[in-house]
C-alpha cells in the first residue's frame, strides 16, 4: 500500500510548482474555471504550500476537463492540469480504485473523444 | 600492349619532348619483387619497371624533387594520388613542377604471402589479373590474387585518381567494396577494453622503434619530427617501455588524423608486421560517424576536420567507445 | 642558472591556518635554483611588496615565485613588484595556495603537502621562464560605432565632442533607431522626436562624424588601435549629394504600396522614399524590391521629376575600407515574433497590436496623424486592454526567459496618454508584477493608476476571442479569485524584445561572445560592463542586455569614454604571452593559420642555407600584436614549431612532471 | 650425438628453463622474435629468420648503465650493473652466431664494454643449423657455413627428430642436465643431411657475390657515383639496422624518474637517421647519400680494415626483407662489381 | 567520498588542466566558496583548453597520473571564441583513441565549467577522484621507468 500525502502528489504530477510565478495565465485561460472551487493556479499554489487535506476535498478535480490549456500555455512550464490529475488520482488511490470497468467503455467511445479525456474519465466517474 | 610497355613509352615520350626533365618511377630489382623507387632520365631507363611489386608509394619523395630544378613526372597509383592532393594542401609539393600519370592498379601483392605458400625456389611471377602464375620448383600454379593482396591493398579505398594529367589504364578496374574497410576496426571496437588492450599491447610490443612507417609516411613531411627533437619532450629512440611505443604510435597517428589518406604504407613497410593502419582507420572511421564522411586528398582543399568544427560536435564522452 | 626567491604569503589566516607556511618555506628552499624563500603575512601588502623587492636586489634573482591566492587575483601586482625590483615581470611565476589548496583542504599535512608540490611545480616552471617585452602598437585615432540609434548617435556625439573622429554605421536608409518611432518617453512624457532630432542634426553637422547610412559592416580585420573595416555601402540609387530631400520624387511615384517599416507596416509607401520628415541624412532611398523602374527597366518618373537629377538607377553597392582604433557595437533591438502567441489572436485581428505600433497610431507623423483610431475600421477605440509580459520572463520556448525591462513603464505611459487625451476611454492593464525601480518611475506608474484611473488587474490573459465585433480577452484576476472577461476595442500587448538579428553577424565578425538569448557578453558583468573580451571592443544600448533609453544613453556615454580613453593613447602595449613559430622546424603545412581566430598567421617563403645549399621554405609568421595567445595553433602544429611564450610546451610539460614528482 | 623427437622439445624446454632463463625463437602476433620462454609462449624454432636478430641477448634493444641522484651540490651515483646470472639462447642461426664475434671485436677490445662481456660470458648458445635456407641468404659470401654452426651447442632438425650435439664445456654441462630426454645416435644422418644443405646453398642467387672491389678499390668506390642512385630511394628509416645482427651503434640518453632519480640509458642508434654524428660543432653527414654510404663502407671497408679482413655483413638476408623500399647490401655489392650493371 | 575514505591505500593523483578563463576560475571560485575536493587533484593552468596538446596528455599518464581531465569554458563561451570546439574534436579522437587501445574511457574526462560554477567543479572533481578510485591504478598507460624502485 502507497503512502498517499502531499509528496506523493508532487512526485506523480511530475511538475516543479516552484517555477510558478504566479500570473494566473493558467486560470486566465481555463474553459472550466467557473465550475471549479480551488481554481487551476490555486492547486499550484496549495501544492506548493502542502495543504493536502484541502486539495483532497476539492470537487473541482472533477470537473476540470483535462483539456491542458493551462499546461500548453504556461510560460514557466509548469504543468497545473497535471496537479490536478495527481490530486484526481490520489483520491482515486485512496478509493481503492473503483473506477470504470473495461466492458462498459465501448458503447460510451466515440471515434472523435480525445484518448486523454477518455482516460481522466476513467477516474472521474463512478466515483 | 601490357601496361609495362606503356608507362615506359609514356616515360620516354615525355622525356624525349623535353615536357619533363626527370621521370620517378620504379626499377626492377633483383628477384621477382624487390622492385624500389626510383628517378630516371633521357638518358637512363634502365631497370624501369611497373608491375604488381610497385607498391612504394611516390608521393612523397616529390617534396625534395620537386623543390630541384626541371619538371618531374611522376606515376600515381589510384591510392597514390590521395597523398599527392594532401601534399599540395599543405604547401609540400609544387604542383607546377610535376606532371601526373595515373596509372592502373590491380592492387599489389606481398612477397612475404608468396613465400608463405612454401615453395622453396621461385622462378617467376606473373600478373594474369585475377590469378597471379607462380612458377617454382618446376612447377606452376595459379593462385588467386586476393590471396596474394599487400596488407595496403587488401581493403582498398578506391580505384578511381584523386588527380591525373593523363592515366593509363588497360584493364577495368573494380571498385572496391567500402563497407569492408572499417570492418576489421568495428570488430576491435566491439570488443571488452581489456580484449583491446590485450591486442594492441601483443602488437605494438614487437614495435622495434625503426622509423620505417614515420619516414615512409606521405603525411609525415616534417623538416624536423618532434620524436628526434629533444626539445619536444618525447624525443626518444628506444622502444625501451611499453609507454613508448604507445606514445609513439598514438602521437604519430594523431598528427596524421585527418590528412592520413588511408595508403596503408605503415603496414607495409612494418618489419613486424604490426597492423598501423588500423590505428589510422580508427580515426578516420571516428571522423567519419561523427563529423560527416571525410577523404583526405580526395581533392586540394583547405578543408580538414581536425581544424575545422562545428558548434553542434558531440561531446567526448558521446563519442569514447561508442 | 637560474637564481630564484619563493615567497610564501600567510594571507591572515587565508593560507596559514590550514597551510604550515614554514614546513613549505623550508622545503621550496631546497629546490634547485632556489638561493631564497621566506613566508610574510600578507605579501600582497605594501610591506610584503617591499619585501619582494628587497631580496631581488639583495639575492640578485633572476625570478620569483609568490606561493598565495588565485593568479587571477595577484599575479599583476606581483609582476609590477617585480618591475619595480628591475626584474622582468615575466619571470614571476604564482603558486596558488589560497583558492586551490588552503580553502579547500581542512588536513593540514595534506594541504601542506599540496602546497609544497605546487610551490615546486610553480619554481619548475620559472626555471624555463625567459624575461618578455611586450611589444607596442600605434593606435588609429578614429572609432566606429556600429548602429545609429540613440546609443550610437550619443556615444558617437560624445567621442566626437573629446575630438576624435568617429564613423557610424547605419543599415537603415537614416539614423534615429527605434527611439524615432516613438511618440514620448517616460517617465517625463518628453515628445521622443524633440529630445532625439537635435542630436540626430548635431551627428550630421559635426565635422568629427561621418555617417555610413543604409550601409553594413562586410568585414573586420586587425585588432585593437588597428582595426581595418570593409564597409558596404548599399545602393541608394539616390545620389546623396546631390538630393534636398524636397519630397517631389516621392509624391510622383506610381508604385506606392510598400509597407512603410518606419510605421511598424501600419500603412505604404511610395517606392522612393524617406523614411520619416527627420531623417538624417534627409535623402530618398529607392526600394528596388517594389521600383518598377529597377524591376522593369520601365518608368523613369523620379528621374524625370527630379529638379536637381539625384536619381541614378545605375549605382551599385560600393565598398570603403576605413581604419579605426576602436569599434562600439549599438545594434539595438526589435520586438519578438508573435507566431507562437496564437491565445492572443495578433495574426487574426487587426486590432490585436503590439505597444511599437500603437506608439506609431499615436504619433502625430504616424499613419492616423496621432489620432488614436483602431486598425481595423478607424474607429476610436473606446475600451482598451493592455496585456504585459507578452513572451517575457517565458521558460516554456515560446519566448524569452528574461524581463524585458521596459515595459512595465511603457505600458503605463500608454494608458496614461490615451486617458489624458481620450478621457472616455476605459483601459485596463493586465499585469503579472508591476517592475518601476528606477527614477520617479514607480510615481509615474501610480499617477497612472490613481490620477488617471487606469485599472490594473493583477492576472494574466488566457485568450484573446473575437465575439459579435468585439474582442473578448479572458484572463484571471488572481485577487479576487474570478476570471474576467473584458469585451476590448483594441488590445495592446506589450511584446518581448530581443537583440537585433544583425548582432549574430557582427559578433562573429569581431569575435564578441554572444549569450543563449543573443545578447553580446561583456567582459565582466559588474566591472566591465560595457567592454568586450575583444581588446578594443565596446558595448552599448540593448544589443548587450535589455534597457531604456536614459540607461541606453548613460552606457553610450560610458563606452565612448571607454573609447576616448583607449584613442588618447599613443601606443598600445600587447600580452607579450604570444604564440610564435621555428621557423628551422616550420613546414609551412598552413594547419596553424586555419586555426587561428585572430588570423595573426601568415606565411613566407625564406631562403635557408647559403650558396649551393640554399633552400626555399615556406615557414610560418606570428604578428604579436595579432595573436591573443590562446594556443590553438601549438597543438595543432605537427612538428612543434609553433610554441606560446609563457605556457610553452616544455613549460607545461615540467610543471607536469613535477606535480607527478613522489 | 644425442637426439630428441621434435614433438618431445616442450619438455626440453621446460627442463632447460628449470635452470635457465631459456631465450629462443617465439611467435607473436604473427612474427617471430627472440623471447623468454614460459609455458603459454609459442616456440618456432624452425623458423629461419627472427625479424630482429638474437644480439639482443648481449646488446639489448635499450639498457641502464647508471643511476645518479642530485641533492643540491652532491651527485650521488648508482651503478645498476647485476651479476648476470647463466643463460641460454637456442636456435642461433650460423649467421646470427658469425655476428657475435663481430660483435664481440667491438665491446670486447679496450675499452671494454663491462655490460656486454657479462651477459655473453654468461650465455650458453645452442645453434641451430639451417636445413631449408632462403633466396635472401647469402652468408657463404662471408664464409659461413649454414650447415655446420658453432656455438656451445649445435642442433639440426631433419625429419622429426632435433639432433644434439655439445661442442664445449658449458655444452657439455648442460647437455647432462637434460640428456635424460635424448636418445643417442651417431652422427650418420647429420652429415648427410649437411651434405644436402650445402648444395640447397650453393643454388641460392646471392651466393657468388664478388667482394673484391671493396678490398682493392675502396677510394674509388667511396668516391663512386653510383651511391647517388643506389640511394635515392632510401627513407633513412631504421629499418635495416634495427634487425642487423651485427650493427652496434647506440645512443646514450637520459631519463628523470618520478622520485628525481636520473637514469642513463643506451639506447640503439641507426647510421641511416638524420641525427646521427650530429654533434654541438654540426653534422659531418649531410645527405642521405653520405649515411647510406656510410653505412656499408662500414660493413664492407672500414670494419673489415680494422679486424683482420673479417667483414661486419653475415649474409643473413634481414635487410634484404625488411627494407620498406627494398634497397640492400646485396644491391650495393652486385653494383660495385666488376661485371655489374652500369649506373 | 565515502569510498575515497574507506580505501586508504590508493590515492589517485589527478591532472587537471584548466582554462584561465573559465574553469580556473571556477576553480578559484570552488576555492573562495570553500567547496572542497580531494588534495590530489592538482591543476594545471592553460590559456584556453586548446592549448592543451595530447601529448602533454599522455605525458601525465606517463608519470603515474590515474586521470586526467581538462575543463574549459562552455561551448559557445570561449574566451578566444572557438578553442574549445576545436578541444572538444581534438579530445573525443583522442580519447576514443585511447579506448580503441584499451585505456579505461573513465580515466580521461572533458568537462565544461564556467567561471561561475564553482560547485560545479568541486562536483566534478569529487566524481573524477570517485571514479577513478573505484578504476584503481593506471597500469596501462604508466612509464614503469619513470616508477622509482621501493
Amino acid at each position: 500500500m502507497e503512502n498517499f500525502d502531499i509528496e506523493y502528489i508532487k512526485e506523480i504530477s511530475r511538475t516543479d510548482v516552484r517555477k510558478c510565478m504566479k500570473c494566473g495565465k493558467c486560470s486566465g485561460r481555463c474553459p472550466a474555471f467557473n465550475d471549479m472551487d480551488i481554481k487551476p493556479h490555486q492547486f499550484v499554489t496549495l501544492l506548493g504550500q502542502g495543504k493536502f487535506d484541502v486539495l483532497l476535498k476539492s470537487k473541482a478535480i472533477f470537473s476540470c476537463l483535462s483539456c491542458m490549456a493551462c499546461v500548453e500555455r504556461c510560460p514557466r512550464g509548469v504543468a497545473p492540469a497535471n496537479v490536478i490529475e495527481a490530486v484526481r488520482d490520489t483520491v482515486e488511490r485512496m478509493q481503492n480504485g473503483n473506477a470504470i470497468k473495461a466492458e462498459d467503455i465501448p458503447p460510451i467511445v466515440d471515434d472523435l473523444i480525445p484518448q486523454q479525456l477518455l482516460v481522466s474519465a476513467y477516474r472521474k466517474y463512478r466515483k | 600492349m601490357q601496361i609495362q610497355e606503356l608507362v615506359l613509352h609514356k616515360a620516354e615520350e615525355y622525356l624525349a619532348s623535353g615536357k619533363v626533365d626527370r621521370v620517378l618511377a620504379w626499377k626492377k630489382g633483383e628477384t621477382f619483387y624487390d622492385n624500389s623507387p626510383a628517378i630516371f632520365t633521357k638518358d637512363n631507363l634502365n631497370g624501369f619497371v611497373y608491375n604488381e611489386f610497385c607498391a612504394p608509394n611516390l608521393s612523397k619523395y616529390l617534396v625534395n624533387e620537386s623543390k630541384k630544378e626541371g619538371k618531374i613526372l611522376v606515376f600515381l597509383k589510384p591510392c597514390d594520388t590521395y597523398s599527392f592532393n594532401q601534399l599540395v594542401s599543405e604547401h609540400r609539393i609544387d604542383r607546377e613542377k610535376i606532371v601526373v600519370i595515373g596509372l592502373e592498379c590491380q592492387g599489389m601483392l606481398d612477397e612475404k604471402k608468396i613465400y608463405n605458400l612454401g615453395f622453396k625456389r621461385i622462378e617467376k611471377v606473373e600478373d594474369g589479373l585475377d590469378n597471379i602464375i607462380i612458377t617454382a620448383d618446376g612447377q606452376q600454379v595459379q593462385i588467386k590474387r586476393e590471396e596474394l593482396l599487400s596488407v595496403k591493398c587488401v581493403d582498398c579505398k578506391s580505384k578511381e585518381f584523386a588527380v591525373a594529367d593523363e592515366t593509363i589504364v588497360v584493364n577495368e578496374m573494380k571498385q572496391p567494396d567500402k563497407n569492408s574497410r572499417f570492418s576489421v576496426v568495428s570488430e576491435l571496437e566491439k570488443m571488452t577494453e581489456e580484449e583491446r588492450f590485450k591486442f594492441w599491447q601483443n602488437e605494438l610490443s614487437k614495435c622495434i622503434r625503426c622509423n620505417a612507417c614515420r619516414n615512409v609516411c606521405p603525411a609525415c613531411t616534417c623538416t624536423h619530427c618532434v620524436f628526434d627533437n629533444n626539445k619536444s619532450g618525447i624525443a626518444g629512440k628506444a622502444n625501451s617501455d611499453s609507454f613508448e611505443e604507445k606514445l609513439y604510435h598514438i602521437i604519430r597517428a594523431y598528427h596524421v588524423a585527418g590528412r592520413c589518406t588511408d595508403c596503408g604504407e605503415c603496414s607495409r613497410v612494418c618489419p613486424e608486421s604490426i597492423p598501423l593502419h588500423l590505428i589510422n582507420r580508427k580515426f578516420i572511421k571516428d571522423i567519419n560517424d561523427n563529423y560527416g564522411e571525410f577523404q583526405a586528398g580526395k581533392t586540394v582543399s583547405e578543408h580538414n576536420p581536425l581544424v575545422d568544427y562545428t558548434k553542434g560536435d558531440c561531446e567526448p564522452k558521446e563519442m569514447v567507445g561508442k | 642558472m637560474q637564481r630564484i626567491g619563493v615567497f610564501i604569503c600567510h594571507c591572515g589566516t587565508n593560507i596559514a591556518a590550514t597551510v604550515n607556511v614554514e614546513k613549505v618555506t623550508e622545503a621550496l628552499r631546497k629546490e634547485p635554483c632556489v638561493v631564497f624563500a621566506d613566508n610574510y603575512q600578507y605579501m600582497c601588502s605594501e610591506n610584503g611588496q617591499q619585501l619582494i623587492k628587497n631580496k631581488i636586489k639583495e639575492y640578485n634573482l633572476t625570478g620569483i615565485v609568490v606561493c598565495a591566492c588565485s593568479p587571477r587575483m595577484h599575479e599583476g601586482t606581483f609582476r609590477k613588484t617585480a618591475e619595480a625590483a628591475g626584474l622582468n615581470p615575466y619571470m614571476v611565476e604564482i603558486a596558488n595556495i589560497r583558492e586551490q589548496c588552503s580553502w579547500i583542504h581542512k588536513d593540514i599535512d595534506e594541504a601542506t603537502e599540496k602546497a609544497v608540490i605546487l610551490g615546486r611545480t610553480a619554481i619548475a616552471k620559472l626555471t624555463l621562464n625567459t624575461p618578455l617585452t611586450a611589444g607596442e602598437t600605434g593606435v588609429t585615432k578614429r572609432a566606429l560605432v556600429i548602429g545609429g540609434g540613440i546609443a550610437g548617435i550619443q556615444c558617437a556625439l560624445d567621442i566626437a565632442d573629446a575630438g576624435y573622429e568617429v564613423d557610424i554605421v547605419e543599415k537603415r536608409p537614416t539614423i534615429g533607431g527605434r527611439m524615432s518611432q516613438l511618440d514620448k518617453t517616460f517617465p517625463t512624457l518628453d515628445c521622443s522626436a524633440c529630445i532625439l532630432t537635435p542630436k540626430m542634426v548635431d551627428c550630421a553637422q559635426s565635422e568629427k562624424i561621418k555617417l555610413f547610412t543604409y550601409s553594413e559592416v562586410e568585414e573586420v580585420k586587425g585588432f585593437v588601435g588597428n582595426f581595418k573595416v570593409k564597409i558596404k555601402k548599399k545602393a541608394r540609387y539616390v545620389d546623396e549629394t546631390k538630393c534636398t530631400g524636397c519630397g517631389v520624387c516621392m509624391a510622383n511615384c506610381p508604385s506606392k504600396k510598400g509597407l512603410n517599416a518606419f510605421n511598424m507596416n501600419l500603412n505604404t509607401r511610395p517606392a522612393i522614399y524617406i523614411p520619416f520628415a527627420q531623417a538624417i541624412p534627409n535623402v530618398a532611398v529607392i526600394d528596388p524590391e517594389q521600383c518598377i523602374k529597377l524591376k522593369t527597366g520601365k518608368c523613369g518618373l523620379c528621374q524625370m521629376k527630379c529638379g536637381v537629377g539625384a536619381i541614378d538607377y545605375t549605382q551599385k553597392d560600393e565598398y570603403v575600407d576605413r581604419e579605426y582604433g576602436a569599434i562600439v557595437v549599438a545594434t539595438g533591438f526589435k520586438p519578438i515574433d508573435l507566431t507562437n502567441f496564437n491565445e492572443y489572436g495578433y495574426a487574426d485581428n487587426k486590432d490585436v497590436i503590439t505597444s511599437l505600433e500603437l506608439e506609431r497610431l499615436m504619433n502625430a507623423a504616424g499613419p492616423t496623424k496621432g489620432v488614436l483610431l483602431r486598425p481595423s475600421d478607424n474607429e476610436h477605440p473606446k475600451v482598451i486592454t493592455f496585456i504585459q509580459c507578452v513572451g517575457s520572463r517565458d521558460v516554456s520556448g515560446c519566448g524569452k526567459p528574461y524581463c524585458s525591462k521596459i515595459c512595465c513603464m511603457y505600458t503605463a505611459k500608454h494608458a496614461m496618454l490615451i486617458r489624458e487625451k481620450y478621457p472616455d476611454t476605459e483601459v485596463h492593464v493586465f499585469y503579472i508584477d508591476v517592475r518601476t525601480p528606477g527614477k520617479n518611475y514607480d510615481e509615474f506608474y501610480r499617477r497612472a493608476v490613481e490620477q488617471y484611473g487606469v485599472d490594473y488587474i493583477k492576472g494574466m490573459v488566457g485568450k484573446v476571442y473575437n465575439e459579435n465585433g468585439k474582442l473578448m480577452v479572458q484572463g484571471s484576476n488572481l485577487l479576487d479569485n474570478t476570471q474576467v472577461v473584458i469585451p476590448s476595442d483594441l488590445v495592446v500587448l506589450a511584446t518581448a524584445i530581443e537583440p537585433d538579428p544583425s548582432v549574430r553577424d557582427i559578433a562573429s565578425k569581431l569575435t564578441i561572445s554572444i549569450d543563449t538569448n543573443n545578447f553580446l557578453t561583456e567582459a565582466h558583468a559588474k566591472l566591465k560592463p560595457v567592454e568586450c573580451a575583444t581588446a578594443g571592443v565596446f558595448l552599448a544600448g540593448v544589443c548587450q542586455g535589455p534597457k531604456d533609453v536614459p540607461e541606453t544613453v548613460s552606457q553610450a556615454s560610458a563606452a565612448a569614454s571607454k573609447v576616448i580613453g583607449l584613442l588618447a593613447k599613443d601606443k598600445l602595449k600587447g600580452n607579450p604571452c604570444v604564440a610564435h613559430s621555428d621557423e628551422m622546424m616550420c613546414t609551412g603545412c598552413s594547419q596553424c593559420a586555419r586555426v587561428c581566430p585572430y588570423g595573426a598567421i601568415t606565411y613566407e617563403d625564406k631562403t635557408f642555407g647559403r650558396g649551393a645549399n640554399a633552400t626555399v621554405r615556406r615557414v610560418a609568421v606570428v604578428n604579436p600584436a595579432v595573436c591573443q595567445g590562446c594556443g590553438a595553433c601549438t597543438v595543432t602544429c605537427p612538428s612543434g614549431a609553433m610554441d606560446l611564450h609563457g605556457f610553452s610546451s616544455s613549460q607545461i610539460l615540467k610543471e607536469i612532471d613535477f606535480i607527478c614528482k613522489k | 650425438m644425442y637426439k630428441i623427437k621434435l614433438s618431445d622439445l616442450d619438455k626440453l624446454y621446460k627442463a632447460i628453463s628449470e635452470d635457465y632463463p631459456l631465450y629462443l625463437p617465439i611467435k607473436k602476433a604473427g612474427e617471430v622474435n627472440y623471447g623468454l620462454y614460459g609455458e603459454d609462449e609459442e616456440v618456432s624454432l624452425t623458423t629461419l629468420k627472427t625479424v630482429k636478430s638474437p644480439k639482443d641477448a648481449f646488446f639489448p634493444q635499450s639498457e641502464d648503465l647508471v643511476n645518479f641522484k642530485v641533492d643540491g651540490n652532491k651527485i650521488e651515483v648508482i651503478d645498476v650493473r647485476k651479476e648476470e646470472q647463466p643463460f641460454v639462447v637456442m636456435g642461433v642461426r650460423a649467421c646470427d652466431f658469425k655476428a657475435f664475434d663481430v660483435l664481440d671485436r667491438v665491446f670486447l677490445v679496450d675499452p671494454l664494454d663491462t655490460f656486454y662481456q657479462n651477459k655473453r660470458n654468461a650465455a650458453i648458445v645452442v645453434t641451430n643449423a639451417c636445413t631449408e635456407p632462403e633466396d635472401s641468404c647469402f652468408c657463404k659470401v662471408f664464409g659461413i657455413d649454414a650447415s655446420d654452426p658453432s656455438g656451445d651447442i649445435t642442433t639440426f632438425i631433419i625429419g622429426e627428430n632435433l639432433f644434439w650435439r655439445a661442442n664445449t664445456e658449458k655444452g657439455n654441462a648442460l647437455t647432462e642436465k637434460v640428456k635424460g630426454l635424448f636418445t643417442e645416435t651417431d652422427d650418420k644422418i647429420v652429415a648427410e643431411e649437411q651434405k644436402a644443405i650445402r648444395e640447397k646453398i650453393n643454388s641460392l642467387p646471392n651466393v657468388n657475390l664478388d667482394l673484391t672491389p671493396f678490398k682493392d678499390e675502396m677510394l674509388d668506390i667511396f668516391n663512386s657515383e653510383k651511391w647517388g642512385k643506389l640511394s635515392e630511394a632510401c627513407l633513412g628509416c631504421g629499418a635495416c639496422t634495427f634487425v642487423c645482427p651485427t650493427c652496434q651503434c647506440f645512443d646514450i640518453r637520459e631519463l628523470t624518474k618520478n622520485d628525481g632519480t636520473v637514469s642513463r640509458f643506451r639506447c640503439w642508434d641507426s647510421c641511416m637517421y638524420s641525427d646521427f654524428t650530429k654533434t654541438a660543432g654540426g653534422q659531418p653527414r649531410t645527405t642521405q647519400m653520405q649515411r647510406y654510404r656510410q653505412r656499408f663502407m662500414h660493413k664492407l671497408v672500414y670494419y673489415p680494415e680494422n679486424n683482420e679482413g673479417v667483414y661486419s655483413c653475415v649474409g643473413c638476408g634481414r635487410c634484404v626483407k625488411s627494407c620498406p623500399m627494398h634497397l640492400n647490401i646485396v644491391k650495393v655489392i652486385k653494383a660495385f662489381d666488376k661485371g655489374g650493371k652500369d649506373e | 567520498m565515502q569510498e575515497i575514505t574507506e580505501n586508504k591505500e590508493f590515492k589517485p593523483l589527478i591532472v587537471a588542466f584548466c582554462c584561465n578563463w573559465c574553469s580556473y576560475a571556477g576553480a578559484d571560485l570552488a576555492g573562495s566558496s570553500r567547496l572542497s575536493y580531494p588534495a590530489n587533484v592538482k591543476i594545471i593552468r592553460v590559456p584556453c583548453s586548446c592549448r592543451v596538446n595530447p601529448i602533454f596528455i599522455l605525458k601525465a599518464f606517463q608519470r603515474g597520473a590515474d586521470g586526467v581531465i581538462l575543463c574549459g569554458c562552455h561551448p559557445g563561451d570561449c574566451h578566444y571564441s572557438e578553442g574549445n570546439y576545436r578541444t572538444r574534436r581534438r579530445m573525443s579522437l583522442l580519447f576514443s583513441m585511447l579506448n580503441y587501445l584499451g585505456i579505461e574511457k573513465e580515466r580521461t574526462r572533458v568537462e565544461w565549467v564556467s567561471a561561475a560554477e564553482g560547485a560545479k567543479f568541486s562536483a566534478v572533481m569529487n566524481d573524477f577522484v570517485k571514479t577513478i578510485t573505484a578504476l584503481g591504478e593506471n597500469k596501462k598507460l604508466e612509464d614503469l621507468r619513470c616508477k622509482s624502485k621501493n
